[in-house]
């Protein structure tokens, strides 16, 4: 399939290369071979059940989001590998197990360049399943069109507020393993009031993730009659954060919320621990979600007794409805992947496969509006490995919420261990209030 | 306090910025093009340390030293590879300058294949203490140590400037290429020795970028060039000594957008990057333009 | 300030325009450009029937536009500007924003993009005092610094900030796609003018000569700044077309540095001056990339960056310098 | 700015009835950096007439030719273009209303072809001259068609000249057209500007070493030395005078 796509589109670049020299014979040639890839159908219920299910998505093999995109995309093949070793995925359609076929490209972390592929899914490859890549950086190409192609876009982890307005209209959008970004701090702002934080500094990165949870902050932390004392962003590029350590240690916060990507989490860490200034409680974003890479960098003694969200391997739904469970999920994906520390992007891209399975066995047909009804349908009625599953009437999803953890050293005392305080129910550890 | 904080980190990060810029500036002196691969090199360097620190388990800071012999082999290289064929061309400034962005893409994709696109990082605690107290105030430990170490390099560029024999034919050089070689110095060869050692300065400052930048990956090398043209330019093109000054005039400015409207702070190279070539282009600390 | 004694555009003392015209259709080479524009925008214009892909047509429209953009500004004055993206982005911010904010249609919006980085251009008209590689990295400094200005929170509430733009309610696959082919057109059309016009004569009279060239009368700055002025357009109109495609992006999306790089490179490997180099410079480089870039993106950027050193040191002059010297030789 | 008095003026007037006074170079003073390259000069040059500017190397004639012409900006002193201060103008300006000049090292066009260059001053220049005439003038109508850099060093000047004509000035200024040319050439390009400058009566402002070339142009002259004008009259005289010989021969 990959090969005949590249070899596509070399011939349609020659066409076009072909046409401006003012030769007329290779172009035919390309029309030929792109008009027969056109008539294939795509999607349609009625007639005999397809040999497979395609499923596409893209991966960023390079560039900034190369380190999350990889590893989801690991856990969506492994997803693929578990479903056909078991026979294939359930389709309600055709009432039998289908095979899963996967088509991916790399669009080496550029939006233009995952555009396009996303276009060459829908319209070359006929995908039966449209999945996004990482974040929505990458996802937002996808969006319109999605929207544009009638094609339902399972939206992995791109939790940006802007896709899922009311107003936007769009049909076609399921977020499938992270709750929108604008839910995600409600438990911590229920945590920060539990243990009596009165007043909040707060710092995020200039974009769409942040800046999202940064508001939702100020406002859960403003109906909760809690002091938000600072309030600044700075541009996603920054990686020097010392001054402004410096500017908010003097307002004396007793919680320092530091809202970035991965190298932003890192640097900051980094450099709170070296400005020898300590805060009673201090969260970043990333720590929870790739463990091992931020504490390969910024050392444990640097991560020590700050605050996360909880997301698995950390958070743990033993016994969830769908899927494996963590531990079942960690031997086998660490033996097929051959990895030894199992991420937060491993278990999303996993995750993702499953909600579209879920899509396969609730739908009435193929039709991309029929496999919604699917997703939709089943919002409270299954859990995964992450949580329960829970989706709103615009395709965000609401459940699989994310908890207060708190980085509390290791009994080794080289390591921190990402451990579970908030809420009660899920706690693995008691929180350590304030920080020593 | 928040102030006095802000200037001597500035100070502080500044005289490491020079130290960053300082090759660049002494490639343009006697080049006389801008060396667009400068940030890749420094990138290679920070990539070099992590490794040195993480699989060898040295001192990182040993890197600034190992990149040495390395460095001036490329800068030969480069430089008679290049340069004979460029010299002839129509617009040898302008080809020289898409050129040597071709080598920083081919050194950038180099390290991503080598080192993957993982972004590296590592731990203060490396470099041993974590901070130090100067006036009463707590500074990152790296800080410092950046400054402490651009003390003595811009020394020894002024040493080997206005003390050796090279120097002095450097400096003939850089103010007039067909003068110098008319009295007899051997243009082509000191070209080439700065070449290597301008690569060889933008690597050893990866050492420490991967400190003081919070870490590194292959993609940072554009705007690390950026950066650092920016304090040469502020210094004053073609004046590696003034590099120093143009870096402690970005660190302050920059600190201070930290302190007082940290959403601009992403703004201060570039919007003085443009102030001073529009203003002033000689630089700040630059001489004046120089007589015919 | 325009003196009556002086125009922009020269004038051919004497002569009837329908000489002229008549003179440049005598003209081979003004023929064979013509021509090139017409097969262009006829192998788009019908590009989606042996196509499906049409954000792929798109995006291969788009760089042709932004590497025309780069040849008028480079080819014809001689000025490099890495930022060009800075243009790009502001053609598409300009049309996000007077389209989702001002309710202005998405006609009216193509045009507010243009304009947009046609100020931009005029504001920043100052770095052409600069020489070569300065002005080369100003303009690349200016692009980061509009990127910055556009995604900061107190942008918010006219460009949306960090939360990026979003046209869906002017979103319209087919119109967009004809805007696109008619852009391309535009530009095509402007760059075969620039080549055989006395402007452009002036351009190239400029870039081998400044003193020269004011000897013979050019206003050296007034020619030059329209020039940069009809290359910021260029790129304006091409990013106002591909925001009204695309929809829904980011600051960072539009105002991508990889995007300059692109155009810059595909315009040299071309050939620079011409009319058909930035066009086969983007369909050969672009047609690779997409083929093997995909699948190998390291080694792909390894090839690019040792493409371009090969390029600056032996066909300096670009593809089409190498494709005329074989056909001259074949002629004769 | 009061005239001081040392300064000292150079007139080539010729019969007072029919002669207008075309340039008036007023105590102009130009400085780079600490290097005085002209101090306090004067030249006065009537319409038609040819005036020869001559000294060694340095003595800022052509310094003085680009504060005519407008590429460098006097520190004191005026530039009257027929009684019209143009002083500070930009050079395309001054191009309009009439002066142009030729170059040391010719400055072709590259790129363009040889008639592409003269077509551009053409339409630019406000000239109003047809380019085959002044093509066939300056004896390039062979090589119209050929790349401007693939002529030869002669044929570059004449393009130069050309150039220059083709804008229809009224004033020409001449820098050192006849360097490196043969024998033959010097004729040839000698009276080619004679020709021009009796046909449509532009005056000629001459930067020279080469004497032979200069008389046969013009008898006025000016010479400067150091930057300040030494002697003025006619060239006969200017190489009887010991000054103008010890900075010729001694300098």
């Amino acid at each position: 399939m990959k090969i005949k796509t590249k070899l596509h589109v070399t011939l349609v670049t020659g066409a076009v290369l072909a046409a401006a020299c003012g030769s007329s014979s290779k172009t035919t040639t390309a029309t030929t071979v792109a008009s027969s890839a056109t008539s294939a159908a795509a999607g349609a219920a009625a007639g005999p059940a397809p040999a497979a299910i395609t499923v596409g998505t893209l991966y960023a093999g390079t560039g900034s989001f190369a380190v999350s995109s990889l590893p989801e995309y690991e856990g969506i093949k492994f997803w693929v590998h578990e479903v056909d070793a078991s026979g294939g995925a359930y389709v309600k359609a055709y009432n039998k197990k289908i095979p899963i076929k996967l088509v991916s490209y790399n669009d080496q972390s550029s939006t233009s360049t995952a555009g396009t592929l996303y276009t060459q899914l829908i319209t070359q490859n006929h995908v039966n399943i449209l999945m996004s890549d990482f974040g929505s950086v990458l996802t937002a190409p996808a969006v319109t069109i999605a929207k544009e192609n009638k094609q339902l876009l399972f939206d992995v982890s791109g939790t940006g507020t802007t896709f899922f307005q009311a107003s936007n209209n769009d049909p076609y959008i399921v977020l499938t393993s992270l709750p929108v970004s604008s839910i995600w701090p409600q438990p911590a702002v229920a945590f920060m009031k539990s243990v009596g934080i009165k007043n909040v500094a707060i710092i995020y990165g200039a974009n769409d993730f942040d800046q999202a949870q940064a508001n939702t902050y100020k406002q859960g932390l403003a109906a909760e009659g809690i002091n938000v004392s600072f309030f600044q962003s700075v541009p996603t590029a920054t990686t020097s954060y010392t001054t402004l350590i410096q500017e908010v240690a003097a307002k004396k916060p007793d919680a320092f919320l530091e809202l970035g990507y991965e190298a932003n989490d890192i640097a900051f860490l980094k450099q709170l621990h070296s400005s020898g200034t300590k805060f009673p409680y201090v969260f970043t974003v990333f720590p929870g979600q790739n463990h091992s890479q931020v504490e390969a960098a910024v050392g444990a003694s640097g991560l020590a007794y700050t605050y996360t969200y909880g997301a698995p391997p950390a958070l743990v739904h033993n016994s969830p409805s769908v899927g494996l469970g963590l531990s079942s999920f960690t031997t086998a994906f660490e033996s097929y992947a051959s990895k030894t520390h199992i991420n937060f992007e491993d278990i999303a891209g996993y995750n993702a496969g499953l909600v579209v399975q879920q899509a396969l066995a609730n739908a009435a047909s193929l039709s991309q509006t029929d496999l919604r009804a699917g997703v939709l349908s089943q919002s409270g009625k299954f859990s995964t490995l992450i949580g329960p599953f829970s989706m709103n009437a615009q395709g965000a999803q609401t459940g699989f919420p994310l908890p207060v953890a708190q980085l509390l050293p290791a009994s080794s005392g080289s390591a921190t261990k990402v451990t579970i305080v908030w809420p009660k129910s899920k706690a693995t550890g008691t929180a350590v209030y304030p920080a020593p | 306090m928040l102030l006095e904080f802000a200037l001597i980190g500035g100070v502080l990060t500044g005289m490491y910025y020079g130290f960053l810029a300082v090759g660049l500036n002494l490639v343009f002196g006697v080049l006389r093009f801008v060396n667009l691969a400068h940030g890749s090199v420094v990138v290679l360097g920070s990539y070099l340390t992590w490794e040195l620190s993480n699989t060898w388990h040295l001192n990182p800071l040993l890197a600034g030293l190992i990149a040495f012999p390395p460095s001036l082999v490329l800068g030969a290289v480069i430089f008679y590879a290049v340069t004979p064929r460029l010299s002839r061309s129509a617009d040898p400034e302008m080809l020289s300058l898409i050129l040597f962005f071709g080598i920083a893409q081919a050194i950038e994709a180099i390290t991503t294949i080598v080192f993957t696109s993982n972004r590296r990082a590592l731990p203060g605690s490396t470099l041993g203490a974590s901070s130090v107290s100067i006036l009463g105030q707590r500074y990152p430990f790296y800080w410092v140590l950046g400054a402490a170490i651009a003390v003595p390099v811009f020394g020894a560029i002024y040493i080997y400037l206005y003390r050796t024999r090279l120097g002095l034919a450097t400096r003939a050089v850089m103010s007039s290429p067909d003068d110098a070689a008319s009295v007899g110095i051997d243009v082509k060869r000191v070209s080439a020795i700065c070449l290597g050692v301008g690569l060889f300065l933008a690597a050893s400052a990866g050492s420490l970028s991967i400190f003081i930048r919070g870490g590194t990956d292959p993609a940072q090398g554009i705007a690390v060039t950026t950066f650092a043209f920016t304090v040469i330019v502020i210094g004053g093109l073609g004046n590696p000594i003034s590099s120093i000054a143009g870096g402690v005039v970005l660190g302050c400015a920059y600190n201070l957008a930290q302190a007082y409207a940290p959403s601009w702070s992403g703004v201060i190279p570039y919007g003085l990057l443009l102030a001073v070539m529009l203003i002033r282009p000689s630089g700040l600390f630059g001489s004046q333009v120089r007589v015919a | 300030m325009l003196r009556d004694d002086e125009t922009l555009v020269g004038e051919i003392p004497g002569t009837a325009s329908k000489d002229r015209v008549t003179q440049l259709f005598r003209n081979r080479s003004f023929v064979g450009d013509a021509a090139v524009a017409l097969v262009l925008i006829g192998v788009f214009a019908f590009g989606r029937s042996f196509e499906a892909n049409t954000l792929l047509l798109v995006n291969l429209m788009v760089y042709m536009i932004l590497a025309q953009g780069i040849n008028v500004s480079y080819g014809f004055t001689g000025y490099l500007p890495f930022g060009f993206v800075g243009f790009f982005g502001a053609g598409a911010y300009g049309m996000a924003v007077s389209t989702s904010k001002f309710h202005v249609g998405a006609y009216p919006g193509l045009v507010a993009g243009v304009v947009v980085s046609v100020v931009v251009a005029l504001i920043l008209s100052p770095l052409l005092r600069l020489r070569g590689s300065y002005f080369a990295i100003a303009s690349l400094a200016a692009a980061e610094a509009l990127v910055l200005l556009v995604s900061n929170p107190s942008a918010q509430g006219i460009t949306n900030g960090a939360y990026g733009a979003n046209l869906s309610s002017v979103f319209n696959p087919g119109a967009s796609y004809v805007s696109t082919v008619v852009a391309l057109g535009l530009v095509t059309a402007a760059v075969v003018w620039l080549k055989h016009s006395p402007f452009g004569l002036a351009l190239r009279a400029i870039k081998a000569d400044r003193s020269s060239a004011a000897m013979s009368g050019i206003n050296v700055v007034r020619v030059r700044t329209f020039a940069w002025v009809i290359s910021a357009a260029m790129a304006g109109l091409g990013g106002a077309c591909y925001a009204w495609v695309i929809s829904v992006f980011y600051p960072g999306d539009v105002f991508s540095l990889t995007t300059s790089v692109f155009a810059i490179i595909f315009a040299l490997f071309g050939g620079i001056g011409t009319v058909v180099g930035p066009i086969v410079g983007t369909v050969v480089l672009y047609g690779i990339y997409n083929a093997i870039g995909i699948t190998v993106p390291q080694y792909f950027q390894l090839i690019y960056g040792l493409l371009i050193v090969v390029i600056v040191l032996f066909v300096p002059r670009g593809l089409a310098s190498l494709g005329a010297s074989v056909f001259g030789r074949m002629s004769r | 700015m009061i005239p001081q008095e040392q300064s000292s003026t150079a007139v080539a007037a010729g019969p007072a009835s029919t002669a207008v006074r075309l340039l008036e170079v007023r105590s102009v003073s130009v400085m780079f950096g600490t290097f005085m390259a002209l101090d306090d000069v004067s030249v006065n040059l009537d319409g038609g007439r040819a005036l020869g500017l001559v000294g060694p190397n340095g003595s800022g004639k052509t310094t003085l030719i680009n504060v005519v012409t407008g590429l460098v900006a006097a520190k004191r002193g005026k530039v009257l273009f027929d009684r019209e201060d143009v002083s500070g103008r930009a050079p395309h300006r001054l191009a309009h209303l009439g002066i142009n000049r030729t170059f040391q090292i010719p400055k072709p066009f590259t790129g363009l072809t040889v008639r592409q260059n003269v077509e551009v001053a053409a339409r630019y220049g406000k000239g109003r001259r047809s380019v085959e005439e002044i093509l066939a003038l300056t004896r390039l109508d062979r090589v119209g068609s050929r790349s401007s850099e693939e002529l030869t060093a002669a044929e570059q000047k004449k393009l130069d000249l050309a150039r220059a004509l083709s804008t229809a000035p009224r004033l020409l200024c001449v820098d050192e057209l006849g360097a490196g040319l043969s024998v033959s050439e010097l004729d040839e390009v000698a009276l080619m500007l004679r020709d021009v400058s009796e046909r449509w009566g532009i005056a000629l402002l001459v930067v020279e070493h080469l004497m032979g070339f200069l008389e046969r142009v013009t008898e006025d002259v000016v010479v400067l030395n150091a930057g300040q004008v030494i002697f003025e009259g006619s060239l006969v005289d200017a190489l009887r005078q010991p000054n103008v010989i010890q900075v010729f021969l001694g300098g």
